[in-house]
């Protein structure tokens, strides 16, 4: 079986944003294709075009030579073009065995057969009759790719997979990617990690702001010409400059901290210890799921604790709720800027009063004091680089980062003792990460602390002074930056020891 | 061809634009539906819309019925703009009428200032503690507002006819379904002499600027907006999420019972069976028209009053079914949600490809 | 006709096609077309606020007499006819007369089912009768209390079983309310709400009902023994030629069988010969005077006496009924 | 009192019939739901289906035409709230309000012409069994096709969510309709299906009313019918089989009352009345407070648009 797929001068428009620009790319079954490129490269929306969930405005797909029309996941299904999408596209609330039959014409009894052999095959082992919601990630990533296996696919598209996965399932998910392609299945592979990249790629084709930089061997790469091709400039590296003596001021200390939750698509928190001193920031890393949006929600008060169980600056807040936490000289920053962070259909300074503190007279007596918020506003737009100066604008019109900008920007000019921030550089491009991370270091050296929740680990490893990795809802002891590697952070978030 | 895009941002324009179409369009629709029925479309529109408030007593009287829809309207307003359902807005008016007629009834042979308002406060209390049900069931047991407020509709409506039948009838009124007439003073004052129009405009008028500033001038205003927009951010900023869906309900029971007042201490002056054709239910369209923004909701209560008064009309004068009142209101809603589709999508007129 | 510039109008509460109050009311209306006049009519006004616009509307619109066709109009009316005192106004089942251009007009229903009870309680082999009223007013206690006397009077052993369906017309409640009466063993079923559910349902069960307001032999042929129909023409007719002859006068009617208000549609085949006789009989007497719903020694629940051996119960009392008279079971709800 | 040994199943019997019309709505909306959509318009639609059969029938003389014809105008006029809710992306709470007062307003301008008019017999099966077993017999035999096809619903609902194709596809259409459209489902058809249907199995509940429980036409006939029906497909945290408790259930308190009022049982008729409002508020709040199970029965999407842009 030889597969031969090819796009030509494929161009996607949105509103605001050229998604793909005349792309053309060729690509043969047997080797393994890394589509690379920073976040918002236009790697997904390509893939999404070849497997019919979009339509180009522009450009043509040929596969084996012949011209193909995918205008519903269907017809790539069809093609047997099969696609791991970035986010599950998984029902949640359906059993795995249901999630499998939707889209498929055989008889339940044929398809249970099929699924147990393919599982024998690779080794996967899951619980047909469980709903998907109780599956760990690299669990639900395996069914995705069954899904795909089901119909015997000649081409596998695998968007980010490995960004959910634990060290080991990703080796294990590596292990099978070579076997599919040695059975001649066309694979093409995305991901912005370079490490990846050179590991289990033939060819590499970078792509940046939309547009396609290059194609070429892997052999012919080096992690850092790989690079400077995604990033379009030579990398800035920040290096933080670690203290060498801490303060043993503890400024906040977590004690048994327990959430139970009553929604079942949340993880529980179990026996939460750390404590953070004064100019430390420590990281707190983990495979996204395992409950760090809890963790962050307890720590901020939008989950109220035990009031004993959070102790900052020696009072103890764990009853109070967000607001008043503020009070106390903590500030948040969560993980999703358009839905909880800000409100996109809101103006930049109403989004600015979201962060209420008292000293800022944003509400006197109840009523709005709009020109105190207007003046915060204009300041925290110069402070941080926010790119505009209009504060009536409406936030929907500022891109990814600067919108971070601000949020960051409006938990900070508080100055607060405690920054709590959850992925604070998740989809930015790299300028913009640069600016964040050199204002989280300039935090630290001020005295102040950080909680860094990130699912990044190179970032976790560039910024904390202490580590500790959230498996499960439980945390690991916390171990001192300079001591782990990303191999031992692998494994513990894996779950091992 | 005409391609169909996705606004960047909601048109400004449009905003203010949609409910003059889709008026515009429910009175084409209502007059093909007068031509169907076999009237002449052109004079029917005329009695519904035009001679019942040609003359000042048909003006006085179009306000004297957008009275009490504007009132609720308002308070369904602060719900609805928080993400509340209260759709039971018809048993807070009556359980607020049931109270404030319960303290007139006990004034009903004194005279004296302090009454009317003594009695207009116990309206809006019973129609806060009739608006805290569905909204405490909400917060502390997560039961679907929707339903509860609903289900007490019934309920007030079968409790008012408890009292009105037995305890409070009138006893000099040979055991009929009424309760006394109220003294003078529990009366809300006649504004000009020989018309109906009272004292209750002004609540409504008055609901109607508090609102306003709630809205745009104050913190709970801009919490209710945010809470709009995203319970998460809401949630995520510290906002009392409980503390304010029970204030919005109190506050939108308040505004029902007010308007429950309104009618017994206004024109009807006592308690009996039937109070309310039904303001309430129809004070979530009046709600809707105005765009839930206190000035748009005057208008709308205008424009919806005028269908009672237009329907009674054409029914007097020209033999139109009654229920054509009904239909307009549906159908204004219904084009007034449907000409929104082009608040967020355009229509592009392109040359075909290529 | 005398002099055809007279307009009537008409105020109903319900709509003119609910087959029962309303409904008759409109025969009525058509009536006084048939007799040469102009007629308008209103229906589906609310007792609430709304009622006093549109009698004021119809005032002001060129109408010289109103009728308004339901009690909850009663204060509304009053109002308006003060300010109206060239127009007149009749006010239906009312009592309040405060100008000399009102006056109130109500039928003895209560005759009518003074025959109902009197064949309900012939025809019953269960000796459960069952009762589906609509509100607890004066009105319809009156109702229940001639009827249930008239029953005992031909068999002692009855017991009248009342469910309150608190609606004047709602077809499915009313079904359900008769439902439960049949399956609790009535065999006979009278009823003070208007729809036709009732005797729908006691054709299907194979038992015997009675119209209301109307003949509703057409809906339920075997169930229906005989209608007590409400039969206003001849009034209305009446009081609108008085106004076209300038004659008319305020005055309080209170017109039965006698004045033909109230009407007993034809009886069914099904009953005895004698009983139909009776029957025949007792609508004479009743029309004449020489027999009264409410002859004393007539007793309450706890055994009062409410009317005196030989004595009859007076209109006061009549119009402001509240309690139950022995023999009917349960209490009056309030 | 004497209590007849077929007390119990004519009972039981006049509880079910009752409780036709909410199951056969309560299951129509239970599957609109359950891909996602809240339609409140069920009255409108229940009132829509009442008048449109009780005219066919008066118009047409046949029974067939008539049931069928209910079904029919049940799509058409949820074609409206389709059409809104899915094409134009109008919010689905306003929209289905609008439904019921339109659909109330409509009826009753249609109906001006059909009130007073008898309606026709309709046809009972199995008339000649009904006095064979004592107890059951009332409750098996004697009643009209409607009222069997109504009580097998809640298992065919069942099982066609369950068992089916057609139903894993609403159901994971109303668990996500992202990965639904990824998937190549086309959510919008799938959703207008279902809302269509909907308005389909409420147009019979209003024709069994209109035709069958009380054959006749009165405006506003269903009388709230349609909103226990919404509550019940909450009660029965979309469950079909649950409908048929609740149904069974909010059937028998209306009943009971008014044998609780024939037996002369001494609560103000008012408070019995009002019972099964305030009962179901009680179970409302009993079953919801299992904020979990709630959580996991609820269809993800409920309630929310989806818009897909190319
Ligand atoms: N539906 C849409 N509407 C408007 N803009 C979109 C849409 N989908 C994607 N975009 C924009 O198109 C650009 C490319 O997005 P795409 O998802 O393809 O990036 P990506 O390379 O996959 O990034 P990531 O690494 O974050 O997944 C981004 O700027 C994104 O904001
Ligand atoms: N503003 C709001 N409008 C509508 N619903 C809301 C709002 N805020 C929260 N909810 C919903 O109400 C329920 C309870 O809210 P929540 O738990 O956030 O209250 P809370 O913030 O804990 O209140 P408190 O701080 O007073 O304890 C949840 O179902 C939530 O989704
Ligand atoms: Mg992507
Ligand atoms: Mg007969």
């Amino acid at each position: 079986m030889n597969t031969n797929l090819k796009v030509s001068k494929i161009t996607k428009i949105y509103p605001g944003c050229i998604a793909n620009k005349n792309i053309s790319l060729e690509f043969n079954s047997g080797k393994i294709y890394a589509l690379l490129g920073e976040n918002g490269a236009g790697k997904s929306t390509l893939v999404k075009i070849l497997s019919g969930v979009i339509m180009p405005d522009e450009g043509e797909i040929f596969l084996n030579n012949k011209p193909l029309k995918l205008s519903s996941p269907i017809d790539a299904k069809k093609n047997n073009i099969g696609m791991v999408f970035q986010h599950f596209n998984l029902f949640e609330t359906l059993s795995v065995f249901e999630n499998l039959i939707i889209d498929s014409n055989e008889t339940r009894d044929n398809l249970r057969e099929k699924i147990k052999s393919i599982m024998d095959k690779y080794n996967f082992s899951i619980d047909l009759d469980i709903p998907v919601l109780n599956l760990s990630a690299g669990q639900k990533q395996k069914v995705e790719i069954i899904r795909c296996l089901i119909r015997n696919p000649e081409v596998l598209i695998m968007d980010e997979p490995t960004s959910v996965l634990t060290e080991q399932e990703t080796s294990e998910l590596f292990s099978s990617l070579k076997k599919f392609s040695e059975e001649g299945i066309l694979i093409i592979y995305i991901t912005h990690k370079l490490k990846e990249v050179m590991s289990i790629c033939d060819e590499v084709a970078v792509m940046r702001k939309g547009e396609l930089v290059s194609v070429s061997k892997i052999i012919d790469e080096k992690i850092e010409t790989l690079a400077n091709k995604m990033v379009g400039q030579n990398l800035k590296t920040i290096k933080k400059t670690k203290q060498s003596s801490f303060s043993s001021e503890q400024l906040i200390k977590i004690t048994n901290l327990n959430f139970k939750s009553e929604d079942p698509f949340e993880t529980n928190l179990s026996d939460i210890n750390f404590s953070v001193n004064r100019g430390e920031c420590l990281g707190i890393a983990g495979i996204s799921g395992n409950g760090q949006s809890e963790l962050f929600q307890v720590l901020s008060g939008e989950i109220i604790s035990d009031k004993n169980s959070i102790e900052f600056n020696k009072t103890y807040i764990g009853d109070l709720n967000p607001q008043e936490r503020r009070e106390y000289l903590m500030a948040f920053s969560p993980e999703d800027r358009l839905e909880q962070a800000a409100i996109p259909q809101m103006k930049i300074f109403e989004n600015v009063a979201l962060n209420n503190f008292k000293s800022s007279n944003f509400f006197n007596n109840g009523l709005i004091n709009e020109d105190k918020i207007k003046e915060h506003s204009k300041k925290i737009i110069s402070d941080f680089n926010v790119n505009t100066d209009n504060i009536d604008l409406k936030s929907q019109f500022l891109s990814g980062g600067n919108l971070q900008k601000l949020i960051i920007g409006r938990e900070l000019i508080t100055s607060p003792d405690l920054l709590i921030c959850f992925n604070p550089t998740w989809g930015l491009d790299v300028g913009a990460i640069n600016y964040i991370h050199e204002t989280l270091i300039k935090i630290n050296e001020q005295n102040k602390s950080i909680i860094l929740i990130s699912t990044d680990t190179d970032e976790l490893l560039k910024l904390s002074d202490k580590i500790s990795v959230i498996n499960k809802g439980k945390l690991s002891k916390t171990m001192n930056a300079d001591e782990v590697t990303s191999e031992k952070l692998g494994i513990l978030m894996g779950g091992g020891n | 061809m005409i391609q169909i895009v996705k606004r960047d941002q909601p048109s400004r324009v449009v905003f203010f634009l949609t409910p003059v179409l889709a008026i515009l369009l429910t009175l084409i629709a209502g007059g093909l539906i007068f031509y169907i029925l076999g009237f002449k479309p052109f004079e029917a529109l005329k009695f519904f819309f035009i001679v019942p408030i040609a003359d000042m007593y048909g003006f006085s009287e179009l306000l004297l019925k957008a009275t009490p829809l504007c009132l609720i309207a308002i308070g369904l307003s602060f719900c609805f703009k928080s993400n509340n359902w209260n759709i039971g807005a018809e048993g807070q008016l009556t359980f607020g009428a049931i109270v404030s007629g319960g303290v007139a009834l006990l004034f009903y042979n004194q005279e004296g200032f302090y009454i009317l308002p003594i009695v207009i406060f116990a309206g809006a209390i019973g129609g806060m503690l009739y608006a805290s049900i569905p909204a405490i069931l909400k917060t502390y047991f997560n039961t679907n507002e929707i339903l509860v407020s609903l289900m007490l509709v019934y309920v007030s409506k079968l409790i008012l006819d408890y009292l009105v039948v037995g305890p409070w009838s009138n006893p000099e009124g040979f055991n009929f379904p009424e309760t006394r007439q109220f003294s003078d003073s529990a009366r809300l004052p006649i504004l000009i002499e020989g018309l109906r129009i009272h004292a209750g405009i002004f609540l409504a008028l008055a609901a109607v600027a508090i609102s306003w500033f709630i809205f745009y001038k104050t913190y709970l205003g801009f919490q209710m907006k945010v809470s709009g927009f995203s319970l998460k951010t809401a949630k995520y900023a510290g906002y009392k999420g409980k503390k304010m869906i029970i204030l919005v309900f109190l506050i939108s029971g308040a505004c029902a019972g007010l308007a429950g007042v309104g009618e017994i201490t206004g024109p009807i002056g006592q308690l009996h069976r039937e109070i309310s054709p039904d303001y309430g239910f129809t004070a979530i369209i009046v709600a809707f028209l105005g765009r839930l923004h206190p000035v748009g909701i005057i208008f709308a209560s205008l424009v919806v009053a005028i269908t009672y008064l237009g329907a009674e009309t054409a029914q007097i004068f020209m033999q139109i079914p009654k229920y054509t009142g009904q239909v307009f209101q549906g159908m204004i809603l219904f084009f007034l949600l449907a000409s929104d589709y082009l608040l967020f999508f355009k229509f592009k007129f392109v040359g075909s490809k290529k | 006709a005398v002099a055809k510039d007279v307009k009537a109008a008409f105020v109903y509460i319900g709509p003119t096609g609910d087959h029962g109050w309303t409904y008759q009311h409109d025969v009525g209306r058509k009536a006084v077309e048939d007799a040469g006049f102009k007629t308008t009519y209103v229906e589906g006004v609310p007792e609430s606020a709304d009622a006093e616009r549109v009698l004021r509307q119809l005032a002001n619109s060129g109408h010289d007499i109103i009728f308004t066709t339901s009690f909850g109009y009663m204060n509304p009316t009053n109002k308006v006819a003060k300010e109206f005192p060239n127009v007149k106004f009749e006010h239906a089942t009312g009592y309040k007369r405060e100008h000399s251009n009102v006056s109130t007009y109500a039928a003895r229903f209560y005759e009518g089912r003074t025959i109902l009870g009197t064949i309900a309680g012939t025809m019953t082999k269960s000796n459960v009768i069952g009762y589906v009223a609509s509100f607890p007013i004066p009105e319809v206690i009156r109702g229940i209390n001639s009827f249930t006397l008239a029953a005992q009077k031909v068999n002692p052993n009855i017991k009248t079983k009342i469910v309150w369906a608190f609606t004047w017309y709602d077809p499915g409640k009313e079904a359900e309310a008769a439902k439960a009466l049949i399956d609790q063993g009535a065999d006979v079923i009278a009823q003070h709400t208007d729809s036709t559910a009732i005797v729908q349902i006691a054709e299907k069960a194979g038992i015997y009902a009675f119209g209301q307001a109307s003949d509703m032999d057409k809906f339920a042929p075997k169930a229906v023994l005989t209608s007590v129909e409400n039969n206003w023409g001849p009034y209305y007719v009446d009081r609108v030629k008085a106004v076209a002859n300038g004659t008319w006068s305020q005055k309080d009617t209170w017109h039965g069988i006698g004045d033909g208000m109230v009407v007993i549609s034809g009886l069914d085949s099904q009953m005895p010969a004698d009983l139909q006789s009776k029957v025949k009989k007792l609508q004479a007497d009743l029309a004449s005077g020489k027999v009264h719903s409410f002859t004393g020694p007539i007793y309450d629940q706890k055994g009062n006496l409410m009317v005196a051996e030989g004595k009859t119960a007076d209109d006061g009392m009549l119009a402001g009924m509240m309690t139950y008279v022995k023999g009917v079971e349960g209490d009056i709800p309030n | 009192m004497i209590i007849d040994i077929n007390f119990v199943g004519l009972i039981l019997a006049s509880i079910m019939a009752s409780a036709v019309p909410l199951i056969l709505a309560s299951c129509g909306e239970l599957i609109t739901e359950r891909s996602g959509v809240l339609n409140l318009g069920v009255e409108g639609m229940m009132i829509i289906g009442a008048i449109s059969g009780f005219a066919l029938m008066t118009v047409t003389g046949s029974l067939i035409i008539a049931v069928f014809g209910a079904m029919l105008a049940g799509v058409l006029i949820s074609t409206i709230f389709a059409f809104l809710t899915q094409t134009l992306i109008t919010n689905h709470v306003a929209t289905g309000l609008a439904l019921t007062i339109f659909g109330i307003g409509i009826s009753a301008m249609i109906g001006k012409n059909f009130v007073g008019i008898p309606g026709k017999e309709f046809p009972i099966l199995f008339e000649s069994l009904k006095d064979t077993i004592p107890i059951l017999s009332p409750i098996l035999f004697g009643h009209s096709i409607v009222f069997y096809f109504a009580f097998a619903l809640p298992f065919i609902t069942n099982y066609f969510l369950k068992k089916t194709k057609l139903g894993l596809i609403v159901r994971a259409v109303g668990d996500s309709p992202v990965s639904a459209s990824n998937q190549g489902i086309n959510v919008r058809l799938v959703r207008y299906m279902c809302i269509l249907y909907g308005g389909a199995m409420c147009g019979l509940a209003g024709a069994y009313l209109s035709m069958i429980y009380t054959p006749q036409w009165i405006e506003n006939m269903t009388g709230g019918r349609g909103w226990i029906a919404l509550a019940l497909v909450v009660f029965s945290t979309w469950n079909p089989i649950k409908i048929l408790i609740g149904a069974m259930i909010f059937g028998g308190l209306t009943i009971i009352q008014f044998h609780m009022q024939a037996v002369g049982v001494r609560i103000p008729v008012q408070f019995l009345t009002a019972l099964p409002y305030i009962v179901t508020i009680i179970v409302l709040v009993v079953i919801s407070r299992d904020s979990r199970k709630i959580r996991l029965s609820t269809p993800s999407s409920l309630g929310k648009s989806f818009y897909k842009d190319n």
